[in-house]
């Protein structure tokens, strides 16, 4: 099985984007966005060094959820510090210590951190155990640590790393 | 159509699919590649002679690509001129490549002397020379001094064929392109300070005549509304009033272009540097790359701008003629100026093409026809002049060509022999080619505005020339001291053939002249009888 | 065909003589006695002819076209000079033979002895005068050959390159003259010439002809002020003197003169021109021969007033006088040849030729001393002697004429100076080097030559004393026959004898001789006089000043010019273009707008052209902050992009888009290894000059765009519209016309970037560069390579990014898109793992993609590599090969063919050849892409790279 | 009301691309003006797209999603562009408002 | 709008050509690649302005702009790239070879900063 | 409503792009203009996407995401520059 659908997941994926690309559901665009959803992974299946596997789906789901509503929270918050003015934002660096160990969890994570409310996650240390993280406006520095790891690491973790 | 109904498509294709094949054989044993690469120039040839013989009687070949009519599609026109041209860049490519396979090349080039180093960014590349045993250490000849060679070489067919076939403006624009960078590849190939300097200079210029070329045929068809060249010359010759300046401002800047191809004052000073830089099989392949400039002016100035014009007739009247003049007179000051072979070689080129596009320039039959004689032997000529001075460069040692005093070289009676045969030639005097075809633009010119200035300048040029001729083979093989240069080499007679070769084909212009020369002036007087062309290209009775 | 053998048999002669010299140092002289002989049995058959009084012309077609065919004749005049050319040749085989030492080499002796031999051959029996002119100047380029055949000796080189350098002025413009002179003939066939004397001399082009053409003759015969190269001829070998510089080559420019003289002479202009020429050299040369110390610079002077002689004697435009010159022609031949060749002898066995050192030889060598005294006795004009016989002629035709001259007395009067002088220096010849004293200082002690040496010299000193003393029996009949080929007119009545009664002439010769005498016996306060004054006039210092100017002249022109600076090179194309360009709109008239009316202006767009505006002149502005001029430039292709949309051109856009982001990684890779920053501009007003220009060209390109886009046009672009879906098979017409109405453009394109990418692979071939461990501003670089949240993300990218190649592939035909453009969706996808990852992961993963190198070199590391070339090669192939196919179905090249499928379920589907053709492109645009970008990318890696480590 | 949603999306969408490009303008140090581009003018961008998704679904028969391809190429790099505009600006060590980011530290994994 | 575009493609030539003069490869590739947007831009215009009207064949449309001029400089911009490409691994090449990068390969101290 | 939405959408975006376009030119940091340059293409497919409702074409979509993949890489291969020097090691 492996060997004739090395990636399931992405198959599906290529083959809906596909339908996205072309802009039409026909039989023929599903035959083919198949087609290509099953031979594209052969050609970059070496650039995939891990097998993803989603373990909590729903999880996947919630999380997602709050990812959208947190981007239109975030951009929002952006805004308004925007057109208030530079003189009272509070930036700060702040380090994330991080329980995650994959490669592909941790830039999620970087990923969610970046779109979401006034953050950009700017450096990972060397040992991938320090997440630094630039905030546009901070009273609390350790509340804004705790709420990453809450929102956003928990959940990864569990999507992408916990054992069922 | 007679013959093989493909016959104008095969010189372009011919190469193109060697250079094709060549590449997927990059790793094959050398003498394979060597093998494909000649019987593909080698069997230009035959073509190029078919090819001719099929537009002897005055026909014109016209093959529609796609099956797309002209103006719509592209199409390639063979005439009697490509046909000239064709036979010319075949037998030109032939020994060229037979020297750069056969020639050894050591001592000028950077690469030669560590033939396993033929990596590429630090990635193992296969090495030029693979398939011969990588414990062998042949002899390095110019096709192994880097990579890719032959596949340039057959491109650079390819890009030059294309040109001369060409009946779309902006395809020759593309096969321009492809002569360039091709031109380029070779230029550079093997390395060296000079060369890359040379290389670098050449680029850049080509590049800005590019754009300029660009600019050109932009306005044309923003004028015109079209790109085939004799509907092009169709709808100029009815071009309103209005836009007569618009015109001839796009077909002067379109002439620009080709000066530089050419090398016509001021816009030669590209190639001094750069033909007497690099490697010699190139410099002698490049004997044809100016006539790609003159090929174009002659083409598109008798077929869009001609007499049948209208209102853009004669659009070269005044520019062509005295720049040719001044462009020999300078380009035989370089000769003089030289201090060495190879560069004196480049200068003499240039004042060769003066003396071609002073031919055109005076735009009768005779004069046309004179510089269509003349172009084979100045290309023939000066290709084994820069064979033979890198065989007398490689047996002065490490003098090389310059012109300083050195011990005697070995092989001198040889090298001496054919360089007063080339310098002969080169100088125009009998009873070589160069001398008839000299007569003949003389003559030619008898019937022109310009006669004195073009008989004094030509007379006066060709004793210059001459003078300058017989310092430098006075200074190379007469002027010695009895030292000794370890690193002297005699000439090869691999290396020397092709030079014999290329002065038989001087010979056999001189022995066939007759026919020869009736063969330009007929080529001249379909020149001059562009509906003719233009008949053929659309389908039109003229 | 006689004639054309004859003058062929020492051309292939010479090879001949080349190659038996292996055989043995006589071998050479033997081939070339027989050679000779040959040519003279070639012409044996016709040698009766003249004297029978009939022509013989020989004619094969060459060019007849052009007026130029192998034309030979052979007639009194060509009859005389092949017999002296021949005859005389045979006796220098003999000579030299004898002449040349051990070191010598035989075979090139007589190889270019032959060459010359053949070419002045050539020219006295030529019908053609095109063909006359090449022999010509084939004898000059042979006695360049002979002067410099001592190669090692300066004066030699010298020599040689300066007989060259006149005599060639003179066949240039000899050439000029000729083809004038066809012009006004309308032939050039010596008959037709001569039956159209009085055309030519009433024609305007005359003058200018006969300029031209006695600018051939003067340099060739040596005459003032063109006399200078033959003294220095006397570099060659003695024997190469005696032929070229007295019997023959020199001869070829009087030769020319008595064949010429029927359609030529008998003008004012002819007589004034070549008579004062004449008379000047005359003088010139007997004046100067007297104070030479070199036994052959002394001849080499004698000869050229012997040459002004007999020019003179042609100038004179009498019958009798071209008479005379004929037979001046002869003797001179005859005793001037035995001179060189005693001269030769003396240089031989006593090692110097300094009259200075040469004295008193008659004890060592009477014999020589003998044959040399007749010889100089005819050359002083002695009676008895042939010498005598013509001069007296030549005296009497001067006092014939003289009638024309100021006072009747002044041509007589020189004419008598010049044999006094003559007479002189043939006594000094004789006087200083057989008596007058013992030799002094001399290197070998002189004896007489070898038997066979002298044989030669016997002969021609037989022939001056049987001529002199019985010429109606000896020359008479030749001179005829040659007189009459020259007047090419019945003979006027003249009389062969030795004495003619008390005549002026003989006076003069009285006069002369005993003037001479007296000369030389004043000769030391005269050599005194002349060395303080007049020897230091030399027409070879003119000569030098004039060849050291050429090159001076040339080398300052070329310099100024060609200064090996790109800059000049761009700027005067630039330049060059801008007066190209504008020249037509100054003839007046033309209005730059025309009558189209435009789009009106929005916002956008405004907003969009400032930005690029300010973007471009940013890139100007701050192009030394290199990295900063990058993102400008970035800004300046997104608009150009953003153009290419507004006006309805999203293909543009797309491969803009594309094409943008790649040349920003290059560029970036360049800026890796180049400087950063760079040095400030050191002339501020290049700057100045180059904003000057770089303004016009901009005004320029606007203008003409400006006069484009306001004029209407009419254009072929509807039959595209038209065409495109029912004939290429695709909705998307810009893809039609790229992949099938022009798909040639295509192939050639795909050709370029293919070209690009080897040719940069063969460029960097070998290439080391050292990568900087830190940046301009001396930071050291980052330590992370791979940033992890980089190399993951942009992983999840690329199967999403193919998917869009694969995307913008197959719309191509009908919508935006292509395959130029997913081709380089595809690189981009690619790089940017590259970028991400590095090379080396990358490679290891594409590795197993295409196929692994094969036959790899011995010494290759057993890395894992990336080649690109199979999909070049494939892209190509694909490309081209489409193109053959529709030669199985008898259409042309590139003919494409398209038809849709029904598939089950799938439905129907649309397949095109031409996309075919298109996946070819987009194979191209990958492998020359990655090629690269990737060669390119990996460049530091030539050399180990030490990054410093925090 | 498509029309009116329409309208706001529209005016939405370009009213945060005008705010994240003004911060980029207007914000005193790098760091700060990293934000706005990151935030706001992808979320204006996505705006944008969903009215474009909704005008052509309204106006043509059919859905139109394929803008969604592009809100998701955004998403997936918006992110990873901060990022390494964050570090290379660290690395460079851009002069910063941050008080806990001071000049001379080496990393900024000394915070 | 036409005035303007012709004011574009000025600016790019003259900008393009006061680079292509400057003394160093960089500024001379910088140069070269505004020539090509110039002329690219110059060589589309051929076809004049038209908005909304792309040449892609469908029932809705009602007009077209000419599409050759488009096919044209597809061409023109690929191998323009080829060029380019071409052109800026010649700099670091002459760089190598030469030891600056000045496009005359002249030894100058200030030339040397990396 | 939309003919009057659009025009001030389109003005909003211009302005963005002057912005972000000024804010390239002022810098005063690399990456300053990098961002610059990345926000330009963002503001780009901004204008992208409104010309493709103004003008009812779906032609401009891939323009669209082609800017947002090569945006991306351009913007990475910069910063890799300041951090690295070698963008391709
Ligand atoms: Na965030
Ligand atoms: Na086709």
């Amino acid at each position: 099985m492996r060997r004739l659908l090395p990636h399931p997941l992405l198959t599906v994926s290529l083959a809906i984007l596909w339908l996205l690309l072309v802009n039409q559901l026909s039989a023929g665009h599903v035959v083919l966005g198949a087609l290509l959803g099953w031979l594209i992974p052969f050609a970059t299946s070496p650039f995939w060094p891990e097998q993803i596997r989603i373990r909590h789906p729903l999880a996947l789901m919630h999380y997602l959820g709050i990812f959208v509503i947190d981007i239109v929270r975030g951009s929002f918050l952006v805004a308004w510090l925007i057109l208030r003015g530079p003189a009272r934002l509070r930036p700060a660096f702040v380090q994330v210590p991080l329980v995650l160990r994959t490669d592909l969890a941790i830039s999620l994570l970087a990923n969610t951190i970046s779109l979401t409310p006034g953050t950009v996650s700017a450096h990972l240390a060397a040992d991938k155990r320090t997440l630094i993280v630039h905030t546009i406006d901070t009273g609390d520095a350790e509340a804004l640590v705790a709420e990453i790891k809450q929102r956003y690491e928990a959940p990864l973790k569990k999507i992408f790393e916990e054992e069922d | 159509m007679n013959g093989f109904m493909h016959l104008p498509i095969l010189p372009v294709v011919l190469p193109l699919i060697a250079g094709i094949v060549l590449l997927a054989l990059r790793n094959a044993p050398l003498r394979l590649q060597r093998g494909v690469s000649l019987a593909a120039a080698l069997a230009l040839i035959p073509l190029a002679v078919s090819l001719l013989q099929s537009v002897s009687d005055g026909s014109h070949l016209v093959y529609a690509l796609g099956n797309w009519e002209a103006p719509y599609g592209i199409v390639l026109v063979a005439d009697r001129l490509t046909a000239w041209m064709l036979l010319t860049t075949s037998l030109l490519a032939a020994f060229a490549l037979l020297y750069a396979v056969g020639a050894p090349s050591g001592g000028t080039s950077s690469h030669s002397t560590k033939p396993a180093s033929g990596q590429v960014a630090g990635y193992p590349q296969p090495s030029p020379q693979m398939g011969e045993g990588a414990n062998a250490r042949p002899t390095p000849t110019y096709d192994r001094d880097g990579r890719h060679f032959h596949v340039l070489f057959q491109l650079q067919l390819f890009g030059l064929n294309g040109a001369f076939l060409t009946g779309d403006l902006f395809n020759l624009f593309v096969f321009f392109e492809i002569l360039l960078l091709a031109s380029y590849g070779l230029l550079l190939h093997g390395g060296g300070r000079l060369r890359v300097k040379a290389g670098l200079h050449y680029v850049v210029i080509n590049l800005v005549g590019s754009t300029l070329f660009l600019f050109a045929v932009g306005t044309l068809y923003g004028v015109a509304g079209t790109l085939n060249m004799a509907d092009l010359a169709v709808k100029l010759a009815a071009t309103p009033a209005d836009n007569v300046a618009l015109v001839r401002s796009a077909g002067l800047l379109l002439f620009g272009v080709f000066a530089l191809k050419a090398a016509l004052l001021p816009l030669y000073l590209w190639l001094p540097a750069a033909y007497a830089h690099t490697s010699a099989p190139v410099a002698a392949l490049f004997a044809i790359m100016t006539k790609v400039g003159v090929y174009s002016i002659l083409r598109v100035y008798s077929l869009m701008f001609g007499n049948d014009a209208g209102a853009v007739a004669g659009l070269l009247d005044a520019w062509l003629a005295p720049l040719a003049l001044a462009t020999l007179a300078l380009g035989m000051l370089g000769a003089v100026a030289s201090t060495a072979l190879k560069q004196q070689a480049a200068y003499l080129m240039v004042a060769s093409i003066g003396s071609l596009l002073l031919a055109f320039g005076l735009g009768s039959t005779e004069a046309i026809a004179a510089g269509l004689y003349y172009l084979p032997h100045t290309t023939f000529a000066t290709a084994a002049l820069f064979l033979l001075a890198d065989s007398i460069g490689r047996a002065r040692g490490t003098l090389a060509d310059r012109f300083e005093s050195g011990p005697a070289m070995p092989g001198a009676r040889v090298l001496g022999g054919l360089f007063f045969v080339i310098a002969m030639a080169i100088a125009g005097m009998p009873p070589l080619s160069g001398f008839i075809g000299k007569f003949m633009l003389l003559k030619a010119a008898l019937a022109s505005p310009l006669l004195p200035w073009v008989w004094s300048v030509v007379l006066v040029t060709g004793l210059v020339g001459l003078i300058a001729l017989a310092r430098s083979g006075s200074l190379l093989f007469y002027r010695t001291h009895s030292s000794h240069d370890p690193a002297a080499q005699t000439p090869t007679n691999a290396a020397l053939a092709p030079v014999v070769g290329l002065l038989l084909l001087v010979a056999g212009l001189v022995i066939w002249a007759g026919p020869l020369s009736d063969y330009a002036s007929a080529t001249a007087a379909q020149l001059l009888q562009p509906q003719l062309y233009i008949g053929a290209v659309l389908g039109t009775t003229p | 065909m006689t004639l054309f053998f004859a003058v062929l048999t020492p051309f292939v002669g010479a090879a001949l003589v080349a190659l038996v010299s292996r055989l043995g140092r006589s071998h050479s002289a033997w081939a070339a006695g027989a050679v000779t002989l040959a040519s003279l049995l070639w012409l044996a058959p016709s040698w009766h002819l003249p004297f029978a009084g009939s022509l013989l012309v020989q004619q094969h077609d060459w060019m007849p076209a052009l007026g130029l065919n192998l034309a030979f004749r052979l007639d009194g005049l060509g009859l005389l000079f092949a017999g002296l050319i021949l005859g005389i040749g045979l006796l220098i085989v003999l000579y030299a033979r004898y002449y040349l030492s051990e070191r010598d080499s035989m075979g090139r002796f007589y190889s270019y002895l032959m060459l010359f031999m053949g070419s002045m051959l050539g020219i006295v029996l030529s019908e053609n005068l095109i063909q006359l002119l090449i022999f010509w100047e084939l004898t000059s380029l042979s006695s360049f050959l002979l002067i410099s055949y001592w190669q090692h000796r300066e004066e030699a080189r010298e020599g040689a390159r300066m007989a060259l350098a006149v005599t060639g002025l003179g066949g240039f413009a000899m050439l000029g003259g000729f083809l004038l002179l066809g012009h006004i003939v309308g032939s050039y066939e010596l008959s037709d010439v001569f039956a159209s004397g009085d055309l030519i001399r009433e024609h305007p082009l005359y003058l200018p002809s006969l300029l031209l053409i006695l600018l051939g003759v003067f340099t060739k015969s040596a005459q003032f002020p063109f006399h200078f190269w033959l003294p220095h001829a006397m570099a060659a070998p003695t024997p190469v003197s005696a032929y070229l510089h007295s019997a023959t080559m020199v001869k070829a420019g009087v030769f020319l003169l008595a064949r010429l003289y029927p359609a030529l002479s008998g003008t004012p202009e002819w007589f004034w021109l070549v008579s004062g020429t004449g008379l000047a050299t005359l003088l010139l040369g007997a004046y100067v021969a007297l104070f030479k110390h070199d036994l052959k610079g002394l001849l080499a002077y004698s000869t050229l007033s012997h040459l002004g002689l007999i020019t003179l004697l042609f100038g004179l435009s009498t019958p009798l006088a071209a008479v005379a010159g004929v037979f001046h022609i002869i003797n001179h031949a005859t005793f001037k040849a035995s001179l060189f060749m005693a001269a030769g002898i003396i240089d031989h066995e006593a090692g110097t030729r300094d009259m200075r050192r040469l004295h008193g030889l008659w004890a060592f060598m009477p014999y020589t001393a003998t044959l040399a005294m007749v010889a100089a006795a005819a050359m002083a004009g002695v009676p008895l002697l042939n010498g005598f016989l013509s001069k007296e002629m030549f005296f009497a035709e001067a006092m014939e004429v003289s009638e024309y001259l100021l006072g009747g007395w002044l041509l007589p009067a020189l004419v008598t100076l010049a044999g006094a002088l003559a007479v002189a220096y043939s006594i000094r010849f004789i006087h200083d080097v057989f008596f007058n004293g013992a030799p002094v200082d001399l290197p070998h002690t002189p004896h007489e030559p070898p038997r066979w040496m002298k044989v030669p010299v016997e002969v021609l000193v037989v022939l001056c004393l049987v001529v002199g003393i019985a010429p109606t029996l000896t020359v008479a009949p030749l001179l005829a026959v040659a007189a009459q080929g020259t007047l090419q007119a019945p003979l006027p009545e003249y009389h062969l004898a030795l004495w003619h009664g008390f005549n002026p002439a003989l006076f003069m010769s009285l006069i002369a001789l005993a003037g001479g005498a007296l000369i030389y016996r004043a000769r030391r306060p005269l050599t005194a006089w002349h060395e303080r004054t007049l020897d230091r006039l030399d027409a070879r210092v003119v000569y030098n000043a004039l060849l050291d100017g050429l090159v001076g002249a040339s080398r300052f022109v070329t310099r100024l010019i060609d200064t090996g600076s790109l800059q000049r090179q761009v700027f005067l194309l630039l330049a060059a273009a801008l007066v190209l360009g504008v020249a037509p709109w100054l003839a007046g008239g033309a209005a730059l707008a025309g009558s189209r009316t435009g789009l009106p202006l929005d916002p956008v767009s405004f907003v969009a052209a400032a930005t690029l505006i300010v973007a471009t002149l940013a890139t100007v502005w701050l192009h030394r902050q290199r990295f900063v001029a990058l993102v400008t430039i970035g800004v300046v292709g997104l608009v150009v992009s953003l153009i290419f949309i507004k006006f309805s051109a999203p293909d543009l856009a797309l491969t803009q888009l594309s094409v943008e982001v790649v040349t920003i990684v290059l560029l970036l890779l360049a800026l890796y290894f180049l400087p950063q920053q760079a040095a400030s501009e050191r002339e501020p007003a290049r700057a100045w000059r180059d904003g000057a220009i770089a303004l016009l060209a901009g005004g320029g390109t606007a203008a003409l765009a400006w006069a484009v886009l306001t004029r209407p046009y009419d254009t072929i672009a509807g039959y595209y519209l038209e065409n495109s879906v029912p004939g290429g098979g695709g909705s998307n017409v810009v893809n039609v016309i790229l992949v099938d109405f022009r798909g040639y453009d295509t192939l050639g394109e795909i050709t370029v970037l293919a070209l690009a990418g080897l040719g940069i692979v063969a460029m960097l071939q070998g290439m080391k560069l050292p990568a900087p461990s830190r940046d301009d501003t001396g930071r050291v670089w980052d330590a992370d390579a791979h940033p992890t949240i980089m190399a993951t993300l942009t992983r999840i990218l690329l199967p999403l990014a193919l998917l869009v190649a694969v995307f913008i592939l197959l719309r191509g035909h009908n919508q935006p898109g292509g395959g130029f453009i997913a081709g380089l969706i595809t690189s981009v996808a690619l790089i940017v793992q590259y970028l991400a990852n590095g090379a080396q992961w990358t490679h290891q993963r594409m590795v197993s993609a295409p196929s692994p190198q094969m036959g790899e070199g011995a010494n290759a590391e057993p890395k894992p590599v990336y080649d690109s070339h199979p999909l070049i090669a494939w892209g190509l192939a694909v490309a081209a090969f489409t193109g053959l196919g529709s030669w199985l179905f008898g259409y042309p090249y590139l003919t494409s063919t398209y038809g849709h499928l029904r598939w089950p379920v799938v439905g129907e589907f649309e397949l095109a050849s031409a996309m075919a053709f298109d996946f070819g492109v987009f194979l191209v645009v990958v492998g020359a892409t990655l090629m690269i970008l990737v060669n390119l990318g990996g460049l530091h890696h030539a050399l180990p790279k030490h990054r410093e480590k925090h | 009301m498509i029309d009116i949603l329409l309208s706001l999306l529209i005016l939405t969408g370009a009213i945060f691309t005008f705010i994240g490009s003004l911060g980029l303008a207007r914000l005193r140090d790098f760091y700060t003006r990293l934000h706005g581009p990151t935030k706001a003018t992808t979320l204006g961008v996505g705006c944008l797209l969903i009215a474009s998704a909704l005008f052509f679904s309204v106006r043509d028969e059919g859905v139109s999603l394929h803008e969604v391809l592009v809100t998701l190429f955004l998403f997936i790099t918006a992110p990873v562009s901060a990022h390494l505009l964050a570090k290379a600006a660290l690395h460079l060590k851009l002069r910063s408002l941050t008080p806990t980011l001071k000049e001379g530290d080496d990393t900024p994994a000394h915070l | 709008m036409e005035m303007l575009i012709a004011l574009v493609i000025g600016v790019l030539t003259a900008g393009g050509v006061f680079l292509a003069l400057r003394g160093q490869t960089f500024p001379v590739v910088l140069g070269l690649t505004l020539l090509s947007y110039a002329v690219n831009l110059f060589l589309f215009v051929m076809g004049r302005l038209a908005i909304g009207v792309p040449p892609v064949i469908s029932d809705a449309a009602s007009a077209y702009t000419d599409p050759l001029p488009q096919a044209l400089v597809l061409t023109a911009i690929v191998i323009s790239f080829g060029m380019t490409a071409f052109v800026i691994v010649l700099a670091i090449k002459s760089r190598a070879e030469l030891g600056n990068d000045h496009v005359d390969g002249l030894q100058r101290e200030e030339d040397r900063n990396a | 409503m939309l003919s009057i939405v659009i025009p001030i959408a389109f003005a909003l975006v211009s302005l963005a792009f002057l912005l972000s376009f000024w804010r390239l030119l002022k810098g005063p940091d690399a990456p300053d203009r990098i961002l610059a340059l990345d926000t330009l293409y963002v503001n780009t497919i901004a204008l992208l996407v409104l010309l493709g409702i103004h003008l009812g074409s779906a032609l401009y979509f891939e323009a669209a995401l082609l800017i947002a993949m090569m945006g991306f890489v351009g913007t990475v291969a910069l910063c890799k520059y300041l951090l690295r020097g070698d963008i391709i090691e």
